[in-house]
């Protein structure tokens, strides 16, 4: 397994070369990249990792498969009701497909993940009601679903936050004597922030069973990889003690073996793993970002050649698993998914005026109970007068 | 003269003062190619290059922290925070450091720090992004805190609040970067720390700042109808309020309507109605009243009109302090 | 019953929590085999393990951020900050997540959190080790905020705090760590959200919390000689304010003084002003005065004298608010 | 030089023997720690580092014996004065005179030093006059020099502050086009803080000629390094692309070369270097601290024959540098700066109370003007009361 540990090479303390010129390491380069299926769709063998994904056969690729079709859709889906003003904004995940459902579906229903907004594969994997995915772009609520009905939190948008609290479940987990694992989901921009050093650092001195995975989607908004680190993001755990992965994050079948293997540490009472997953945001940041200010096309149209569909869709092609009765069947999932999703954004509701006041505390709050029965009062007086 | 949104109007400010003072430079994140969120920084990284408009790696407490590092050697940083609800990891580093440093060293250390921050709602985003959280930088000794409500002042102030030897908290009106106005780029401001009576009055003064600045003047018109003339002051300075201008108008008036964004427990708001009350306690009419957000997290967007003071809520207050039939005293249920 | 200092109470009151319910944990700095710097925590690693009062990396964000990850599991630790100073570095993790949550999640991820900050002046510290932050968390939507004054209020509270749905910030009164007095430690306490009147009176309404206390019982005390009987209110609770206890007193005598360590700007004595005001305007004789710390970073402790607010400035504005002759109005220079 | 960089080695990721035991990691081990002269006195050849003391002669490494001598004559001379009531509080750096008077001898005028509570010996190498060490620890004034006038920031309380105003200012200092360096000292305590880890971020993002000079004295107050780290401290910084060197900071030889190799790097435009110098912490965290409560006696003993000061006597009384004449102008150069000490401590008055309000602000903040107003109303009248 020591293949897959990264081992940083430190920079040589003679060179004198002057500014470092970071522009080469926007695109981080491929070699050390554990990739088990190319963009091509040829698999490759890697006996370290092979072991841990020999439960999946083409039929259960097809199924992964079928999950990442049905979120790219979610989130064309989704960009379409924004722009007809149904939505107030969303952050697409396009191209980071693999990286989601590749580690979400290897999580047990009693691990916990903490995420950041992009997620909504892992939330969909954690079994979501769709209509949840919705409340927080459209406006109607500041989270969407109840996570202990899905094990997952719900997203913090405060870069970082959330390495914390995972980290903080994790350790609860091993206090509670169970072997659930508690994931973090970031990006490559989030490991600037000192939260998730400090959760790092937390977890492995109290060895808490936690897998940080950060997307390295190439950019965070318009600053790409290379201002928040010169050297690949999974070089930074081992010195924190946390062992790192870095994994073509377009290769499903890599994310899966990675994270069966920082689960299976985790669970054993290994203590954290860092997995990154290196892949592309091929959409905008988010509906209101306009990246023609700061991509380089010609990088994403390389990266739009590593699409972690097209390189399944290419394998169970090659491997005829993908019948045209098969894709039928997901085309028409999709369908029925996509026309649900819709309906179900159009009917949200917006909430009761007076439920501004609720679930702020948990106990009753004086203060807030008189602001309450003062706007109630008002909003019965202004009713009355407009009557 | 030349007609510009506020969010313009801020640029050309930082655009003049680094062209003015080759010690100004920009940090933030998105700030360069994209020229910030909000485009308010846009085209000067290209005019000023990447050491003058520095894209930084996403971290805010490593942002100030870093600018004040470089005030230690005479640059005068100014840092943009994204949003409102993102300056807060970097809270230690503006209360702790920035705000204490020429204090604590007696004055040899001056940090001529601008902190500018989009802030307040209504503009339908999602949870951090509407924040007001001015209150805790008027609390902290050691800052001054401004915000603006039009174009001209954001251009002035900008470039003011760059000029200050001091640490500035700059709080942008976000939901009022699209608002036009002339700006003269050449005029002689109103000191820093000095509030404007944005519109005379003899009944109620209103004090407003920042994005409600409008709606304080759209209440003041609408007031007229119901025969009361408002008197409008536009704060400019939270730290430090400048209470004279207020007293003066209150003596007048006798009366006083506060409205802010913030929630009202320990908001600005009790900070006027306390000063002012203790100078001018037998002038009063009535308690002041305030008109703010509630001592809630800021909603969710599709409820954001039931937290945000507007015409009707201040008018409200207006009357309360006019001793006419209001919410609290509807004379129907007398 | 037995005899205690406020430390040894709060000491008494954690492991109270920590036998009854073994989801109750403490985490902190030092709060191991040191007992914390203060010594509060002394003895309770020994007798409750490592797993249960756990020393953490130096770093209070990562101790307040893994707080909030354990409580989403149901437990309900109780973090030491070690001083006032150092909770900035958490001040993200306190305001954005660890007051939102509940808010956030519709109610469905309960943070029991309490946050124990030695806090105040008066012990001759170096800088950072005197603050009085409490003004920017009882601003803070989603928080609640008390202190005690007493070993007796030290025991229940802290107990009460740990027992609460809601994060707690526990401020404990520093320099008063050493004082003692009985406490009985199945007594049925006030709730947590009242405020207690200290000692009864009919001239002045006198509002303190924490370490002011026991000051303004001296004020009152030293006020008899004067003639004059004053109504001494422990607010112990500063979100919510126990107002309608202040609106009651205040009724009673007209007259209000304020006094906290914070500064004054946007202080919480600016919020019972303004809201005293607002509610008992027409029988209020003067304006109500506040008694505070300047508008300063905390100066060094050979100054700390004149920061902070004692007998004979709380007297002075005494003075004012009845209308005799005090240090802004002397009669002789009249 | 690539033998004194850090190559943090990953753990294995096939260890699953559950719960880490950090207790033998409170005391790291020695073998990778550059020395050059052992805790005997003996000299020993290292080329990658010889080259870069080879101007430290006898001579002037009685000099700098003479500057530990004279610093830890200071700590004992302040901690009486606690005793005696005429401190409030002092912070000894006793056993940690080498890894100090070692680096910061090694920087040039024009460098500054960023620093915590405990560099008392940093700032007397920067020419700090002896009374603007007291003033803070007297309660006299929150920070007792003028930066500018030594090239060192007051001492940031905060733990881990400063390392980012040391990353700003190395900033600005390549952008005056200067090869002055920042350097910034803290503590194994504070690495577990956000800031040191976003400054590591920002000096490589922006490749800034700062050290980051950790001295790992074993203790954050009570707290035993392997809390805060599970592998050494100078295996972090190569993951951020910051080069590291962990020295045996008590070896004034070791840590002279380190930095002096560190500020090459950082002068000819190599950017950021971390160094760990590894030290004891042998007196309390402060003269408030009880380290009875926590501390081994036994790992206490065994690095007091590790002695900074011994090691250089043993050497230089081998060498023949240290007569009776140069121990004799040592000792009363110490009696006189203790003197001059000690008078500058008592003869420390009280500032006016109304400078309270001074330098709050640069400029004048009507706020605050009127509070002083008031206040000198208040002050004078009680005067006039009470005459
Ligand atoms: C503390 C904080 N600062 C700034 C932001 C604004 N912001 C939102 S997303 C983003 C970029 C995040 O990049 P990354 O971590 O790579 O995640 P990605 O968006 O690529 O999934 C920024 C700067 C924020 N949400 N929180
Ligand atoms: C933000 C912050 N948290 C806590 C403290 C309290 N504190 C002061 S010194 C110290 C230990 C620091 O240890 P280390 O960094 O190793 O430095 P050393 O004291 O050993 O020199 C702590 C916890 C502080 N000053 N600042
Ligand atoms: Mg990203
Ligand atoms: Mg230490």
């Amino acid at each position: 397994m020591r293949t897959s540990v990264s081992e940083p090479e430190s920079p040589d303390l003679t060179d004198k070369s002057g500014v470092v010129d970071k522009s080469d390491l926007v695109t981080i380069p491929n070699e050390d990249l554990v990739q088990l299926l190319s963009p091509e769709g040829v698999r490759s063998d890697q006996p370290d990792y092979d072991s841990w994904i020999e439960d999946i056969t083409s039929d259960r690729l097809v199924s992964l498969y079928e999950d990442m079709v049905i979120v790219r859709r979610i989130d064309v889906e989704a960009t379409a009701l924004q722009r007809q003003g149904e939505l107030a904004l969303w952050a697409p995940l396009l191209g980071q497909e693999a990286a989601q459902i590749g580690s979400a579906r290897a999580l047990r229903k009693d691990d916990f993940a903490f995420s950041s907004y992009r997620e909504n594969a892992v939330a969909y994997c954690r079994g979501v009601k769709l209509v949840d995915l919705l409340r927080v772009w459209r406006g109607t609520a500041n989270s969407g679903w109840n996570p202990y009905e899905i094990g997952m939190a719900t997203p913090a948008v405060i870069i970082g936050a959330q390495t914390l609290h995972a980290t903080g479940y994790a350790i609860a987990c091993k206090k509670d004597g169970v072997d659930s694992v508690a994931i973090a989901y970031f990006g490559d921009g989030a490991t600037s922030q000192g939260d998730p050093n400090e959760a790092m650092i937390f977890a492995a001195s109290f060895n808490a069973p936690v897998i940080f995975f950060c997307q390295n989607n190439q950019w965070a908004i318009s600053e790409p990889v290379g201002l928040q680190a010169v050297r690949s993001i999974a070089d930074r755990a081992p010195g924190f003690g946390v062992p790192s992965m870095r994994v073509d994050g377009n290769d499903i079948l890599a994310v899966t073996a990675a994270t069966r293997i920082a689960l299976d540490r985790a669970r054993s009472g290994g203590g954290p793993t860092f997995i990154e997953a290196v892949t592309y945001r091929m959409g905008p940041h988010t509906t209101s970002d306009d990246p023609s200010r700061y991509e380089d096309r010609a990088e994403h149209e390389e990266w739009a050649m590593k699409d972690p569909i097209l390189r399944v869709e290419r394998y169970l092609e090659t491997e005829g698993a993908l019948t045209p009765e098969v894709r039928a069947a997901i085309a028409a999932k999709s369908d029925a998914v996509a026309a649900e999703f819709r309906s179900a954004c159009v009917e949200l509701e917006n909430p009761e005026p007076l439920s501004v006041f609720d679930n702020i505390y948990a106990e009753p709050h004086t203060g807030l109970d008189r602001q309450k029965r003062d706007y109630a009062a008002y909003l019965s007086y202004i009713e009355g007068e407009t009557r | 003269m030349s007609e510009l949104t506020l969010s313009k109007a801020i640029g050309a400010g930082l655009r003049r003062s680094l062209e003015e003072n080759d010690h100004v430079l920009l940090m933030g994140e998105d700030i360069g190619a994209l020229g910030g969120v909000f485009r308010v920084t846009d085209g000067l990284k290209n005019d000023f290059g990447p050491e003058r408009v520095m894209d930084t790696p996403l971290a805010e407490a490593g942002i100030v922290g870093t600018a004040i590092g470089m005030a230690f050697r005479g640059y005068r940083p100014v840092v943009e925070i994204q949003f409102d609800g993102f300056i807060y990891p970097a809270f230690d580093q503006i209360v702790a450091q920035l705000a204490k440093l020429h204090a604590r060293t007696g004055g040899k250390v001056r940090v001529p720090l601008t902190i500018r921050v989009p802030y307040g709602g209504g503009i339908g985003a999602v949870e951090h992004h509407s924040e007001s959280p001015e209150a805790y930088f008027a609390h902290t000794a050691g800052l001054r805190v401004v915000t603006c409500s039009n174009p001209q002042d954001a251009y002035s102030m900008i470039r003011q609040a760059i000029d200050s030897d001091d640490p500035v908290i700059f709080f942008e009106p976000k939901r009022r970067y699209w608002v036009k106005g002339e700006v003269d780029l050449d005029a002689v401001p109103l000191p820093l720390g000095k509030a404007r009576v944005a519109l005379e009055g003899t009944d109620v003064t209103l004090v407003a700042y920042g994005p409600l600045v409008a709606t304080a003047l759209d209440a003041a018109a609408a007031a007229v109808d119901d025969g009361l003339s408002i008197e409008v002051i536009d704060l400019r300075s939270l730290s430090p309020i400048d209470f004279d201008t207020v007293e003066a108008s209150v003596r007048k008036t006798g009366r006083l309507v506060i409205t802010h964004e913030a929630a009202q427990s320990g908001g600005l708001g009790a900070e006027i109605a306390a000063s002012i009350t203790d100078r001018c306690f037998f002038s009063l009419e009535a308690a002041p009243a305030r008109v703010t957000g509630f001592d809630i997290p800021y909603p969710p967007s599709r409820l954001e009109e039931h937290f945000l003071p507007d015409l009707d809520r201040i008018l409200d207050a207006v009357d309360r302090v006019m001793g006419r039939e209001n919410s609290l005293t509807p004379w129907g249920a007398s």
